[in-house]
């Protein structure tokens, strides 16, 4: 696609999400409306990840632990503040702040791969344990009481800015967490043309090479990561207001689903992970409520059906097919066809070790 | 979202249009709501707390089964809509939510842990729609919303404690707890009691829902050599103590009794080598020998045969739940939230299987009678009973009577 | 002094039940350098398997010793033939595939056994160790944890297939054209590491209430433990497991079962932050 | 032989690299037995010996991708054996590795501002130059027809071109290229002489290279290693000539 015509496209996918904003609290019902602020909180926490995996090349299998971070310092703030304009402020520096710690932590600690995941889960389990633990008297951050396993249920609304006295109601959150997805989309395009977003997918493509080039890729991690944690803890924010917070946000099961939808709507992508969070939730939702068969039964199968045989996403693959019947009226280009969908190379963020001693068969052997 | 929405329209459209509505799809029931009263279980039918919350909704729906057989309330058919929690909080909001802005239910009867009260009671607060919490639990909630008609530690513990200490003639109490709400209040009670009865506590421990290794804590308390243990335990999980605990050996060594054991059938579970001799205290057990129980029994047998799991307090605290609210409503002459929680608030009592309740005004908790029982071959052996206990832990600092807008749960300050 | 002995056998209790529920797991990473997440379901249903064999009538030894393993293989065999295989040499891409293979296992075990709470009760009794009980049954897991480590490294070290399996992981392709069927390889070591997954599930089943989604408490563990021991499969378990698993119980002891596992995961952390290929990616680096 | 190289010679001037006794060990296995090297600024050296030589070894010494067991490196005067890849990059040495080493799924221009943007960042420049500066590179390597392809898909002269221009295009002091004229076809191989040549005198260059065809296009002065270490260094007639060096490397191979 042309610069123009993906400036035209934005445009109008712009116009229509801010359309379908101001439309649908009118035409759902109120349950409806909360349960789409749900789906629409959770895609900016599947967007958090596209950034830090697919683009970041980081394979964080603890995003739940930004994201619970973000609820829990919402929570305890607002109790304390009564007013949540400090505690939204807060909720997004507090998880950034421990995703710099912890990236800071494993970057400088040259840690890779599949041992990043180890430690951002392992991570998310300390703290699902810590907070499950904290049922006792003892657990108390100023006014707030932690809760232990019963989270904070008395979780105090959004309200306007400086004015408690103006509590939002359900259908203001949505206004509030559907703009958000859509400033959020557009603010992710946008950093990723920035020349810090060049260098992070640079990164994902060829540490090595970017660091050949001069550039300290650690910090590229760093700050993609970070940005990644707050986003999480913006997404964690909304959860606390239309659900509520309590360990279960750093259980297994939200860094699991979140890793799933990214993976179905399409890595690397922007737009994959969050129509992947939406449209999986919405037919998890639907079929809790036929009973017919266990939800779990289809998001497995889901997930292992598109690593097998969809492993670029949704996303990637509509594209592909998209570009596929526009080809034959564009001119025919001089070089091979060779489409993105034939180098799985790129795919995949860190280069993916084979069986023990069978990954660098061929160049080592050409003389050093 | 909304292609889904516009399908649902035109199929209501359509399905008015044809007049088939009894045949139509589930969604389009809200046509004729009208003829019918809607209203709401929460419960755990699945996942750790199954035990607890499976007879729960079976008694439920047979309670519904029974008052439409006999002609519905107030000339209408009872629509109860049964929703499984799956052992998870987050649904617990999630559906009552639901059951308040899209059931619009008349009333809801939900929840087994403290927990997943104090998950749903704000919410079906905010959503105006009435309140019925039928688990044993720590006291303390007052809420004009809410109904609790379980048993609270002034009525059972401070029975349980002095008939322990008394039987198994010892002072020294180690307490091992469920690490949340329940578990937490309900072992400060444990050591007030203990320590009004001349006793002492040797140590009290807490354990997430989700534990199921007890090896380190079976040799702690082994180093500890308390003369009795109070078990605070709760769920799926913890079963594994008591299967560890008598796999140890220690079961012969030091006698133990509980706040919860049997309470999800436990002591059926378990081994009887395991379970005996067990002690616990409840406003109701499947043995009382009362006609009233017996009868009820025999019903609930009949309607779920194989399926029927001994019943406990938490099943008959929903049965005499729905049947106080019942008894509101008809008062009432309607199913408004507020007409039906004054007439609830006039001294409404109700006569069932777990003898009489009466609802306190000034608490909405219940004034119950009381029973000690020991567990023999997967039963319970009733020891004593002590008629109409007061709720006297939430009455101390409870009263909706004058603060009808009070909305919180006390952490009674136990003097220890 | 008894109390000691009594810790200290609860240490090795932990280590030997730590060894025991990473050690299928470790096998098939440490061979094939596939991370099996649905690790923990393979436990589950290994538990499963005793709960149906017990109430057919099967000895509960029997059962947990013999059915859960070779019902697990086969379970095994057949996720390796339809998911893994296809999957080679793409760790992140089975790690995935794996997960979605975990949900699919919870779910269809949901709908066929319930979300219920099964068991069955320990046999055996307690031992007395001077003014102390304990239970003789955890004696017998540690008893049957040494086996089978012991056992393994037979099979690696001394045997054909072992010798095979090695050769095999170290360079395919020449082994390929030395003749072996790396796929049968593959399938055999798969369903070896299932086997010894439904194993530790038989044995956990006693001990624990069996329901679908017990192998969630499992598999993380499983997968700090063996990931911080490293490449190489029985000394990177066996001494993963014996630092976190003594340092999780004493720390149990010393203060609550939380703080025990706290420890356990923060301890696996530091360590890998400090060892990034894991213990033996620094010591013991040619141990099996 | 053993002597330090190239400051013995004609001029006296610092060499702007210099390794002494450089020491590789892997395991057990010694690659570099102690290399005594260096160049003048500005001067255009190549390396050649046969498979297995250290060469590679040498180059990734060099660029901080593996730590020396032993010796030292000084680059600029400053010993910088033992740093990160980074640092040493950000100090003015650019490599072209053997395998292409690239961003397959981003484009040639993008490549090239890469390399570019960190220059100019480094020297503290504006970043609206950048573009600029990214088209003036491109021209002058002749692959501006390139900009906005994939790189993934290029053929295999071209990635070697773009990988080229993305090095050159960071403006360092010293350039490592290893073998740079790999599958390249003859025009191509011309143009890569030229573009060399040009370089020579704006910066110093060791090229790794077995296509003597190329050596003698471009090269003076040749360092043979061989086994570890430095086995002679002299102009490349002379090398080429000599009978050692065609007994370990150029007996092997039919290129002469």
């Amino acid at each position: 696609m042309t610069r123009r015509a993906s400036m035209a496209a934005s445009l109008v996918g712009f116009g229509v999400s801010v359309a379908a904003i101001f439309l649908l609290p009118s035409v759902l019902e109120l349950f409806t409306l909360i349960n789409a602020t749900i789906y629409v909180s959770m895609a900016i926490l599947a967007l958090s990840l596209a950034l830090i995996w697919g683009y970041g090349g980081i394979l964080c299998f603890g995003q739940a632990a930004f994201f619970g971070l973000g609820g829990y310092t919402y929570a305890v703030a607002a109790i304390n503040f009564g007013d949540s304009t400090w505690a939204v402020v807060l909720a997004m520096v507090v998880p950034a702040l421990f995703a710099a710690l912890l990236g800071y932590f494993m970057f400088w600690g040259r840690i890779g791969d599949v041992y990043l995941g180890v430690i951002t889960l392992t991570m998310t389990l300390i703290f699902f344990k810590l907070f499950n633990a904290t049922a006792g008297d003892a657990y108390k951050i100023g006014k707030a009481a932690l809760g232990g396993f019963n989270g904070i249920p008395s979780t105090p609304p959004l309200n306007l800015p400086w004015d408690v006295g103006s509590p939002l109601a359900p259908e203001d959150i949505w206004y509030i967490a559907a703009s958000l997805l859509v400033l959020l989309y557009f603010g992710s395009r946008w950093l990723l043309r920035t020349s810090f977003g060049r260098v992070v997918v640079s990164i994902r493509e060829n540490e090595r090479r970017s660091e050949l080039l001069g550039y300290d890729v650690r910090r590229y991690k760093l700050g993609i990561f970070t940005i990644g944690g707050a986003m999480a803890g913006i997404s964690g924010i909304l959860f606390a207001n239309c659900v509520f917070v309590s360990p279960t946000m750093f259980s297994l099961f939200y860094s699991a689903q979140v890793i799933i939808w990214v993976t179905v709507g399409g890595i690397g992508t922007l737009l994959g992970p969050i129509i992947g969070a939406i449209a999986l939730q919405m037919i998890v939702a639907k079929l809790g409520t036929l009973e017919v068969i266990d939800p779990n039964v289809v998001l497995g199968s889901i997930l292992l059906l598109f690593v097998l045989l969809v492993p670029k996403g949704l996303l990637p693959l509509m594209q592909s097919g998209f570009d596929r019947l526009r080809r034959p009226k564009a001119p025919v280009p001089v070089e091979p066809a060779i489409r993105p969908t034939a180098t799985p190379a790129a795919r995949r963020p860190e280069p993916v070790s084979a069986p023990v001693g069978s990954a660098p068969a061929t160049n080592t052997l050409g003389g050093s | 979202m909304s292609s889904m929405l516009e399908r649902r329209k035109v199929l209501k459209a359509a399905v008015a249009g044809a007049a088939t509505a009894a045949t139509g799809p589930w969604f389009i029931k809200d046509l004729y709501a009208a003829d019918e009263i809607k209203i709401a279980g929460i419960h755990d039918a699945s996942g750790g707390l199954d035990l607890l919350g499976r007879p729960m909704i079976d008694v439920l729906t047979m309670a519904v089964e029974e008052a439409n057989a006999a002609g519905g309330l107030l000339g209408k058919q009872i629509k109860l809509i049964n929703y499984d929690a799956q052992s998870n909080i987050q649904y617990y909001t999630q559906y009552a939510t639901q059951a308040a802005t899209k059931d619009k239910v008349a009333v809801v009867h939900a929840g087994i842990t403290s927990a997943s009260r104090e998950a749903i009671r704000p919410v079906l607060k905010r959503f105006n729609t009435l309140y019925f919490y039928n688990t044993l639990y720590e006291g303390g909630v007052c809420d004009r919303n809410c109904f609790c008609t379980g048993s609270t530690p002034a009525q059972t513990v401070e029975k349980l404690i002095p008939y322990a200490m008394k039987k198994f003639n010892g002072k020294k109490i180690y307490v091992l707890a469920a690490d949340y709400n329940y578990g937490q209040i309900t072992s400060k009670w444990v050591k007030k009691y203990t320590q009004d009865d001349g006793g002492s506590i040797v140590a009290i421990d807490f354990f997430p829902l989700d534990v199921t290794d007890f090896g380190p804590t079976i040799k702690k308390i082994q180093a500890a050599k308390p003369d009795i243990i109070m078990s605070v335990l709760v769920g799926g999980s913890h079963i594994s103590f008591y299967r560890q605990w008598a796999a140890s050996g220690m079961k012969k060594q030091i006698p133990m009794a509980s706040t919860t054991f049997g309470l999800g059938n436990e002591h059926v579970v378990v081994s009887p080598e395991e379970g005996n001799g067990i002690l616990a205290s409840y406003a109701y057990f499947h043995e009382v020998a009362s006609p009233a129980n017996t009868e009820f029994i025999k019903r609930y047998q009949k309607r779920f045969g194989d399926k029927a799991a001994p019943l406990t307090e938490v099943a008959a605290m929903t049965w005499h739940g729905f049947q106080l609210w019942a008894q509101g409503v008809k008062k009432a002459g309607t199913v408004d939230r507020m007409k039906v929680i004054e007439a609830l608030e006039g001294g409404m009592s109700y006569e069932g299987p777990a003898g009489k309740s009466t609802i306190d005004s000034a608490t909405h908790h219940d004034i119950l009678d009381v029973y000690i029982g020991e567990a023999e071959n997967k039963k319970f052996k009733l020891l004593q009973s002590f008629s109409q206990q007061k709720p006297a832990d939430t009455a101390a600092v409870c009263d909706l009577k004058k603060n009808p807008n009070d909305n919180q749960q006390y952490i009674i300050d136990v003097k220890v | 002094m008894d109390l000691a002995v009594v810790v200290l056998l609860q240490v090795i209790a932990a280590v030997a039940s730590l060894v025991l529920i990473s050690i299928g797991l470790a096998v098939i990473f440490g061979m094939m350098r596939v991370i099996n997440l649905a690790h923990g379901e393979f436990i589950m249903l290994g538990a499963y398997a005793v709960i149906y064999a017990t109430r057919w009538g099967v000895n509960l030894w029997v059962a947990m010793l013999v059915v859960a393993p070779i019902v697990v293989g086969l379970i095994g065999v057949v996720v390796e033939r339809t998911v893994i295989r296809f999957l080679y040499g793409r760790m992140i891409d089975t790690m995935l595939a794996t997960w979605g293979l975990s949900l699919l296992l919870i779910g269809a075990a949901t709908m066929i056994f319930g979300n219920v709470t099964a068991g069955v009760s320990a046999p055996l009794g307690g031992v007395t160790i001077g003014e102390y009980q304990t239970s003789l049954y955890e004696l017998v897991i540690v008893a049957i944890v040494t086996a089978v480590v012991l056992a393994l490294m037979a099979v690696l070290r001394f045997t054909q297939a072992g010798l095979i399996a090695r050769a095999t992981m170290q360079n395919p392709a020449m082994a390929a054209s030395l003749g072996i069927d790396t796929s049968k390889v593959y399938a055999v070591t798969f369903g070896a590491g299932a086997a010894l997954s439904g194993l530790a599930g038989a044995l956990i089943s006693p001990l624990s209430g069996v329901v679908p989604t017990m192998g969630v408490a499992y598999v993380a563990k499983a997968f700090i433990t063996v990931i911080s021991g490293g490449a190489a499969i029985i000394t990177g378990t066996l001494s993963a497991s014996t630092l976190l698993g003594s340092l999780n119980t004493l720390a149990t002891f010393v203060a609550t079962p939380v703080i025990g596992e706290v420890t356990l995961l923060f301890a696996a952390i530091v360590l890998l932050r400090i060892l990034p290929q894991g213990i033996t990616g620094k010591f013991f680096r040619r141990a099996l | 032989m053993n002597a330090p190289a190239a400051t013995t010679r004609t001029t006296r001037v610092e060499p702007i690299i210099e390794t002494r006794g450089l020491v590789m060990r892997f395991g057990g296995v010694e690659v570099l037995r102690g290399i005594d090297f260096g160049i003048a600024p500005g001067e255009l050296r190549c390396l050649v010996g046969p498979n297995g030589a250290g060469k590679s070894t040498f180059f990734k010494c060099l660029t901080g991708q593996y730590h020396p067991s032993g010796g030292e490196i000084r680059f600029k005067d400053k010993a910088i054996g033992g740093l990160p890849s980074v640092e040493i990059a950000r100090r003015g040495i650019g490599i072209k590795t053997q395998v292409p080493s690239l961003y397959d799924g981003l484009s040639a221009r993008e490549h090239i501002w890469l390399a570019v943007k960190r220059r100019i960042a480094n020297t503290g420049g504006l970043l609206k130059e950048v573009p600029i500066a990214v088209d003036e590179v491109m021209e002058s390597m002749g692959i501006a027809h390139l900009a906005d392809r994939t790189v993934g898909q290029l053929a295999h002269g071209q990635r070697q071109m773009v990988e080229l221009s993305m090095v050159i295009g960071a403006q360092p002091d010293l350039i490592l290229l290893d073998e740079p004229a790999a599958g390249m076809t003859h025009d191509e191989v011309e143009r890569l002489a030229a573009l060399v040549m040009r370089l020579r005198g704006t910066c110093s260059l060791i090229v790794v290279e077995h296509d003597m065809q190329f050596i003698r296009m471009i090269a003076r002065q040749v360092t043979v290693l061989h086994q570890g270490q430095v086995l002679m260094e002299d102009d490349v007639e002379t090398v080429l000539r000599d009978r050692r060096v065609r007994d370990v490397y150029l007996g092997k191979r039919e290129v002469v």
